[in-house]
């Protein structure tokens, strides 16, 4: 059977986890290897997350959250930002790769953006291929 | 190790919404057998009575410690799951939605066997995280009673009143001699024409008299402390040097010899914007509240030349001058703060092409307004400054301070809403007072945005207002008048226009309140007025529980949307205010003191002010009322001793793990 | 009992005692690993203050306090019976106000008349104290003093254990508090004892006095500060270490030689450190870098048959300068002056000579005996060796200026039986040497701890209740050391009470 | 009471392999360990000989989880144990053993950081990209005399904003190239795994040793060198021990420095003038007794004074942090302590390993305990890099 990539998505409460219901609702359709995992804030994404995840064998990270500017804590997405800008050199050093993470945005109301980011996203991974830390597991 | 927990899966069918594309059954049958799981069971509706009444049934007869309801997006129902759950005796926060219906069955209906899959995967990770959930308490904190509102301009006044009929004790705290603000200044109002003392003055006397409002002029705010529920304000009231005994009578002023024709101090009045000159004991104006007068030391001749001069005191028949008045200061405990500090007028001088302060002829709106004041300075006539003759032409340059180009250190980005109506307003004024008067606006977009006010706009062009668009080049003098040099745009024409006064409508700014905003630990947005906590949704609330803004301390506004916002913010305040208790969100941060390293990291990225280290501890102490639970302290915490409830590592990697396409030993 | 205990715990929670509850048996021994007593409860105090709030507690609920000043001890009267307190008393007069103990400190120094003196300013000459607080050991006095050029004056047993310990235990050997050296070196000692109603705070200045507390096993109460005498640290090039050696296949001769090596050397010289030790093939490992040592290497292969024993001296140039004489006139006998580092690597050697890292513990027991006549010293060797015959491990040994102190301590595997043979070895070694004309046990040191109570003289009994109904009237501290039941109650391989 | 602790010969007869490495050096309870424990001074009832005497006679389990964790694994202990009781070794051998049984209560928030990435790294058939970070002008090469055993140091950056550990790797480098030498930085490289061992995670350590030993062989290099205290004294003294002689002599940057310096082969000629003192790390001196070269380098730099400080050497005391095992409210006090000793001698405090140093900027960077004059943590190799013309 074809490569189905699976992808942490940590969605933040307020837009990303938001967005993911309207997605829902809207009955948009994504793959299913999409797992959300709720926080209240992406400004709770913890590098360590991210590594957890790729060592779990998650073959890509998405972290939504609210456009900037917008955080419903202010700045939470602003220092989700700053954390993944400094894992993403060390994904690349481990051999992991840095694509394979990406942060984005969509509000409560953007179902579609949603949909359309997480398709997108699992369309890159799945053309990059299961992750190195994956294969290994098999 | 603790016990092993009984936790309680429900699956619900959602009436085939579920259903149809999950297999139910597979996931029960899964999930019966996960560890700790005691019990896995499927029905049409978790949300209908019976769904409930089954739940609370359950967590009785097996006395659950755990429960996961596999059902729609939590917003949906976990507050009523979670109530249930409670009055069945359980830990409400020991429960967790799967959100197998948003997030599975309807966005996977065409894979019914991967969503099947994926559905074990999240009722898994609820399970999994459930397990490592730890039981939480709700807790209340006392709210002081009564509330501060700071600036008693017409938004601030009206807010006061707001709650003082509500029956809240309110502090009204007013840094200058009296109340009323800017908007006493102004002798109109658009877009009725309404003289503006006529509806502030009832409001005024009202607050001034208001038995659940205490007043504070002549006072400052000099610092605050923030306790959980509870601001305590250090007020400093300056010395007026004159007694309540003060009757009015007004001889102290007259026989002030500060400003007097040959007295070498002249004190130009605030009131009137410098368009005349006060004396150092004065009345800012006739309705001045409270009626007292008020000896400005800086320039009163008692205190600059060695208590040689003490007419007043000698003229005053109540004996109310007191030159050994000392400022005071005074603790006002409150549970909530509305701040209100207005706005001040821009300063044009720096705008060079302009003129202003170069030529006397050359005025701001404010000043106009004082001239459109029949008490005013000159008498109603709107006239030349340097000479006092009428003014027969009068050019109006709108947006000067606003709408300057972005990085422009000397003017403001933002609009300030309400000059295009101000100067409409004036404009139709003189055009009605002075009917030979020329009166033109010279603009670039003209915004009639309001009720009435497009109506406004067109009649004052059947008053003769003349619209030129266009901002001017230069204003240069031409002997007894000036001429202002502008390119209309609309017809391309340059145009020379004499003007006897030039009137900018310059913009609106924040006043100088750093002190105030730093003591409460507010914010200001990039345009230098507070930051309200959201500027769609919360734009009265601020980033500090219990503290809010209103009026043009949150940015420009006219008077209906500052009474508007007063009003929000009055509201607001009343509900914080509320029982006198507020309900604290359990899930919000949490220290163990045996790894907290007091580096202050925490305080450093909070938004909230809702941890700070205490010095004597060394102990980063969270402040449960401000916390908002957003989690970004927990990241920056070198330790770990610092996390959010709910929201702990091993929770949040519970969930994670349990989803991941393989299992790897920690 | 139980109560009482959780009682004791309340209060300390409300002093702000720090303290250790629950199953501790990592209290439940000293250095002996034998006697056994697991407390439920430890204190400790951070300084004076505290040390009285515990008294006075103690007095009031008539409650046991038993203090453990923490060293090398192997008193084993800091063993903690059931129901009583253990009070550690490691922080006292060691710690910042935060409570830690600090390593970095700056000592306080006194002249006689406990006046503070400014050590950058003191001159060789004057006769200067350090106030020491109870929990301070030598080493971190010593690191503090060395900044001035002065140093502990005498260094009480192990630098590493503490002044109060040392003091409470009578340590160092014949230099103790009680006799010795360590006595005259002290100038007051302040310590917190109990009343009938509560707790008194007492200094004491009188050197007598100070003697008679030396060793009083905390029986008297718990000691806070002592004002220890130090001295100036002597120049490099004015010290002078020396080793000797001396061998034969006659342990009656090379004793004799050796003794009356020592009788000459006391007599006529001053000296730091007197330590000898004997060296077999199994002093050290062969792969031991001290065997490549060109000076030092030599002296580790003893020629087959012969029992070489090796004598180390520090001291003052002058106050050794008869030495190199009086060893000439030994025929046996071959002296070399060595470095400092290479007299340290051979005290190191007489460590680990003492067997001490043989996958074994220590069973202590009759590792001290006093030869007041040093010529007797080859006597008392032979029977020792004949005692010995295949144990392991090699005597050891201090030539103090009034005797010579032998050590032995055979080395038993974690196992029952193992240790009643090393303790059944141990009571063979007394039987061959003890004896009246030959030595003494050295009861008087510390190291005897609870056996005092089993077979000490009865002098020192008498000596110790008087001393306590003065200074311990409330009877809180360590009464079970004096209450017969614990008489003779050692047995096999633990003690019981 | 004393019922309650069992008899000797119970013991004995139980002995766990931890306990093995304890007695096969006799503990006398001198308590000179406790004295010298950087952890006691700050927590009283932290005491290594309580631990080994609750060892001894409550076998197996008796060491709490506190005991457990809190140990610096520093060998401060040892170093002045007269019985050379290998105190850490025997830590070290519990945490293995009881690491499955336990959760671990309060590790250290990057321990569990740390700890992931190790994991990572010791799955095969990953292919890292260990360069990116080398940045322009630096010479480093696939095959070579020398291997540049990097370390972590590509991935700390990720976490300690606070400190450019990079620029450690940068200066040896450059170090390196000015003497001619163009160091192998392998991608095949993978974390040293100090941390899985101290941490009793043994099966990584393992793995990560065994992969590491198969690339260091391939290269045929003849030394390998390394920048951090941590890798040195596990590729020189805990890889032997399982993956048999790596046919490479293993160097610290410092020893290699103190060589080239010697040799002339680099000239430490633009004076640095600086006051400073320098930590000797746990896992350079006391674990692999290397406490000379470091030193000889500072004195081979001109400008510098270099200044001891009062505990040095195997008595030097440790940054606070071991293994990122523990770090808690407490080791933010013998930090103080330590940095307080520092300040009193010099501006600058030299460390040999990246560790040392992030812990000490860390404490800097977060609010000390108590006003600290100015004080800045330095790595010797960059600082050596300054002396550079």
């Amino acid at each position: 059977m074809s490569f189905e990539p699976a992808v942490a998505a940590f969605c933040c409460n307020w837009c990303g986890y938001s967005a993911a219901d309207q997605a829902g609702a809207a009955k948009l359709e994504y793959p299913a290897g999409v797992r959300i995992v709720r926080l209240q804030c992406t400004g709770m994404v913890d590098p360590y997350f991210v590594l957890r995840a790729f060592e779990r064998g998650y073959d890509g990270v998405l972290v939504v959250g609210c456009h900037f500017g917008s955080c419903h804590y202010k700045s939470g997405n602003h220092q989700a930002r700053e954390q993944l800008d400094r894992v993403a050199p060390m994904l690349q050093a481990l051999g992991i790769g840095q694509q394979r993470l990406l942060m984005t945005a969509a509000s409560a109301a953007e179902g579609p953006v949603f949909a359309a980011k997480a398709t997108e996203f699992v369309e890159l991974v799945k053309r990059l291929g299961p992750s190195p830390l994956r294969e290994v597991a098999r | 190790m603790t016990a092993p927990r009984k936790v309680g899966v429900f699956l619900c069918h959602c009436g085939g919404n579920i259903s149809d594309v999950v297999d139910v059954r597979a996931v029960r049958e899964f999930a019966e057998r996960q560890e700790e799981v005691v019990l896995a069971t499927d029905t049409r509706f978790m949300c209908s009575n019976e769904g409930v009444c089954r739940l609370q049934d359950e967590i009785r007869k097996r006395s659950l410690d755990g429960v996961v309801v596999a059902c729609c997006t939590p917003k949906m129902y976990e507050d009523l799951f979670r109530g249930k759950a409670a009055e069945a005796g359980m830990n409400p926060y020991l429960l967790e939605i799967a959100n197998v219906r948003e997030q599975c069955a309807y966005p996977h209906r065409h894979e019914p066997e991967k969503a099947t899959e994926k559905a074990k995967g999240l009722v898994l990770a609820q399970v999994e995280k459930v397990r490592k959930l730890r039981p939480l308490e709700t807790k209340t904190a006392a709210v002081a009673p009564g509330v501060a509102v700071i600036g008693a301009g017409i938004t601030g006044i009206h807010a006061s009143l707001l709650l003082a009929e509500l029956g809240h004790k309110v502090t009204l705290i007013e840094k200058s001699p009296t109340i009323g603000g800017n908007m006493a200044r102004l002798v109109k109002t658009f877009p009725t024409d309404d003289c503006a003392m006529c509806t502030l003055s009832p409001k005024m006397n009202e607050a001034y008299n208001h038995e659940n409002i205490e007043l504070l002029t002549y006072a400052e705010v000099t610092s605050a402390k923030r306790t959980p529920g509870r601001f305590t304000l250090t007020v400093t009231e300056k010395p007026r040097f004159v007694t309540d005994a003060c009757v009015g009578c007004n001889k102290c002023t007259e026989k002030c010899p500060v400003s007097t024709a040959k007295a070498p101090t002249q004190v130009p009045s605030e009131w009137e914007m410098g368009l005349a000159k006060r004396k150092a004991v004065y009345l800012p104006f006739p309705s001045a509240l409270p009626q007292l007068w008020t000896i400005d030391a800086d320039h009163c001749f008692y205190f600059q030349r060695g208590g040689k001069c003490r007419i007043c005191a000698m003229v005053c028949p109540a004996k109310a001058i007191d030159f050994t008045m000392a400022a005071k200061e005074r603790q006002v405990e409150v549970g909530a703060v509305i701040v209100a500090t207005g706005f001040q007028e821009y300063d044009p001088a720096p705008l060079k092409h302009l003129g202003f302060g170069r030529h006397p002829n050359v005025v701001t709106q404010m000043q106009v307004a004082r001239m459109l004041d029949s008490m005013g300075p000159t008498h109603g006539a709107v006239a030349r400054r340097s000479d006092g003759k009428p003014a027969t032409s009068v050019v109006m340059v709108q947006c000067v301070g606003s709408r300057g180009t972005p990085g422009d250190p000397l003017t403001h980005e933002y609009c300030s809403r309400v000059c295009c109506m101000v100067a409409v307003k004036h404009a139709s004024l003189i055009r009605k007072a002075q009917p030979d008067t020329e009166v033109y606006i010279l603009y670039n977009d003209l915004r009639a945005y309001g009720k009435g006010f497009e109506e406004y706009y067109t009649r004052s062009m059947t008053l003769g207002v003349k619209f030129v668009r266009g901002l001017p080049g230069s204003v240069r003098r031409e002997g007894e008048r000036l001429l202002v040099d502008v390119e209309d745009m609309l017809t391309g024409r340059r145009l020379e226009i004499p003007a006897d006064l030039v009137v900018l409508s310059a913009a609106m700014e924040p006043p100088p309140v750093d002190g105030l905003l730093a003591a409460l630990h507010l914010d200001k947005s990039p345009d230098g007025f507070v930051k309200e906590y959201h500027a769609k949704i919360n734009p009265t609330e601020t980033a500090i529980k219990g503290v809010y803004v209103a009026g043009c301390a949150q940015g420009p506004k006219d008077i209906t949307d500052s009474i508007s916002q007063a009003g929000a913010a009055a509201m607001s305040a009343a509900v914080f205010l509320g029982k006198g208790e507020m309900t604290l969100n359990p899930i919000v941060a949490e220290v163990d003191p045996a790894l907290c390293r007091a580096c202050d990291r925490c305080a450093e990225v909070c938004e909230f002010e809702g941890v700070r280290v205490d010095p004597e501890r060394l102990l980063a102490v969270v402040d449960e009322t401000a916390c908002e639970g957003c989690g970004k302290c927990a990241v920056v915490c070198p330790t770990g001793a610092i996390t959010v409830r709910q929201f702990r590592k091993e929770q949040v990697l519970a969930s994670l793990d349990a989803m991941a396409p393989m299992a790897v030993m920690p | 009992m139980a109560d009482a205990i959780q009682e004791a715990q309340e209060f300390l929670q409300e002093a702000g005692i720090v303290h250790d509850a629950g199953e501790l048996r990592g209290y439940a021994s000293d250095a002996s690993f034998l006697t056994l007593g697991t407390p439920s409860l430890v204190a400790f105090p951070r300084d004076e203050a505290e040390c009285v709030r515990l008294v006075e507690f103690a007095v009031r609920h008539g409650m046991a306090i038993v203090p453990r000043a923490t060293g090398s001890s192997t008193a084993g009267a800091s063993i903690a019976p059931p129901g009583s307190i253990l009070v550690d008393m490691e922080r006292v007069g060691a710690c910042d106000a935060r409570g830690h103990r600090r390593g970095l400190f700056t000592p306080q120094a006194v002249d006689a008349k406990g006046r503070p003196v400014d050590l950058a300013k003191a001159g060789p000459g004057e006769e200067l104290y350090v106030r020491a607080g109870a929990g301070r050991t030598a080493d971190e006095m010593n690191r503090a003093l060395a900044r001035h050029r002065w140093v502990v004056g005498v260094v009480p047993s192990s630098s590493y254990s503490t002044f109060g310990g040392n003091f409470a235990t009578n340590a160092r050997g014949n230099g103790t508090p009680a006799y010795g050296a360590f006595g005259d070196a002290l100038n007051r000692v302040r310590l917190v004892t109990s009343s009938k109603e509560g707790a008194r705070v007492l200094e004491v200045t009188d050197q007598e006095e100070i003697r008679r507390l030396g060793g009083n096993h905390g029986l008297c109460g718990l000691v806070t500060e002592l004002d220890v005498r130090i001295a100036p640290i002597p120049r490099a090039e004015d010290m002078l270490c020396v080793i000797l050696r001396i061998e034969s296949e006659d342990p009656e001769r090379l004793g004799s030689a050796i003794g009356g090596l020592m009788k000459r050397v006391a007599a006529s010289c001053r000296y730091f450190a007197g330590e000898f030790l004997f060296i077999d093939s199994g002093v050290v490992r062969p792969s031991d870098p001290i065997r490549k040592d060109a000076v030092l290497g030599v002296y580790f292969d003893p020629p087959a048959g012969k029992r070489r024993m090796v004598l180390l001296y520090r001291g003052t140039r002058d106050g050794m300068a008869a030495l190199p004489g009086i060893a000439a006139e030994f025929p046996d006998v071959a002296l070399r002056e060595i470095t400092y580092p290479q007299f340290q690597a051979m005290m190191k050697v007489r460590t680990a000579a003492t067997g001490k890292s043989l996958q074994r513990v220590n069973v202590p027991g009759c590792e001290d005996f006093i030869i007041y006549d040093p010529a007797r010293f080859g006597q008392v060797l032979v029977r020792m060796f004949a005692a010995l015959e295949g144990a392991d491990g090699r005597p050891v040994g201090h030539h103090y200026p009034d005797g010579i102190v032998v050590h032995y301590r055979p080395q038993a595997p974690l196992a029952r039986k193992a240790i009643e043979d090393a303790w059944a070895l141990n009571l063979r070694l007394r039987e061959a040497v003890l004896r009246e004309d030959l030595t003494v046990e050295d009861r008087k040191e510390h190291g005897l701890g609870l056996a005092l109570f089993r077979d000490g003289p009865k002098s020192r009994h008498a000596e110790l209740r008087a001393l306590k109904a003065r200074y311990d009237p409330a009877n809180v501290f360590s009464p079970h050391l004096l209450d017969g039941r614990a008489e003779g109650a050692f047995v096999g391989t633990r003690f019981m009470f | 009471m004393s019922s309650a602790a069992p008899a000797l010969a119970a013991v004995g007869d139980a002995l766990d392999p931890a306990l093995r490495i304890l007695t096969t050096e006799g503990c006398v309870q001198c308590n000179k360990c406790t004295f010298n424990c950087p952890v006691h001074r700050v927590d009283v009832t932290f005491s290594p000989r309580k631990v080994i005497l609750q060892a001894y006679l409550g076998g197996g389990d008796a060491v709490s989880e506190r005991d457990l964790w809190a140990c610096l694994t520093c060998g401060e202990c040892q170093a002045v144990c007269p019985t050379e009781v290998p105190y850490p070794a025997f830590i070290r051998a519990k945490r293995e053993q009881l690491r499955p049984v336990m959760d671990r209560a309060a590790p250290c928030k990057h321990g569990g950081f740390k700890e992931v990435v190790a994991r990572i790294q010791a799955r095969p058939g990953l292919k890292p990209d260990r360069r990116a970070w080398i940045g322009e002008g630096l010479k480093v090469a696939d095959k070579g005399e020398v291997v540049y055993f990097t370390g972590c140091l590509p991935y700390l950056d990720g976490i300690f904003s606070y400190c450019d550990s990079a620029s450690i790797g940068r200066a040896a480098i450059r170090l390196m190239n000015a003497a001619g030498i163009v160091p192998v930085v392998a991608n095949a490289e993978r974390c040293c795994g100090h941390d899985s061992l101290w941490n009793g995670d043994t099966e990584t350590y393992r793995k990560l040793a065994g992969a590491n030993a198969a690339w260091i062989r391939k290269t045929g290099a003849k030394r390998l060198v390394t920048t951090c205290a941590e890798c040195y004294s596990m590729l020189k003294h805990e890889y032997p021990k399982v993956t048999g002689d790596l046919g490479v002599e293993v160097l610290h940057f410092s020893e290699l420095l103190e060589e080239l310096v010697a040799s002339g082969k680099v000239k430490l000629t633009k004076p640095v003038d600086l006051q400073v003192t320098y930590q000797d790390p746990c896992r350079l001196g006391r674990h692999a007794k290397e406490y000379d070269a470091p030193r000889a380098v500072l004195k081979a730099i001109p400008g510098v004074k270099f200044v001891e400080m009062d505990r040095i050497r195997e008595n030097s005391m440790c940054c606070g942090v071991g293994a990122y095992s523990t770090c808690d409210a407490q080791t933010k006090f013998m930090q103080q302590e330590r940095l307080e000793e520092a300040a009193s001698k010099a501006e600058t405090l030299v460390t040999a390993c990246p560790h040392c140093r992030i812990h000490f900027s860390c404490y800097i960077d977060g609010r000390p305990v108590d006003p600290l004059p100015a004080l800045k943590i330095v790595d010797l190799t960059v600082l050596a890099a300054q002396a550079l013309e």
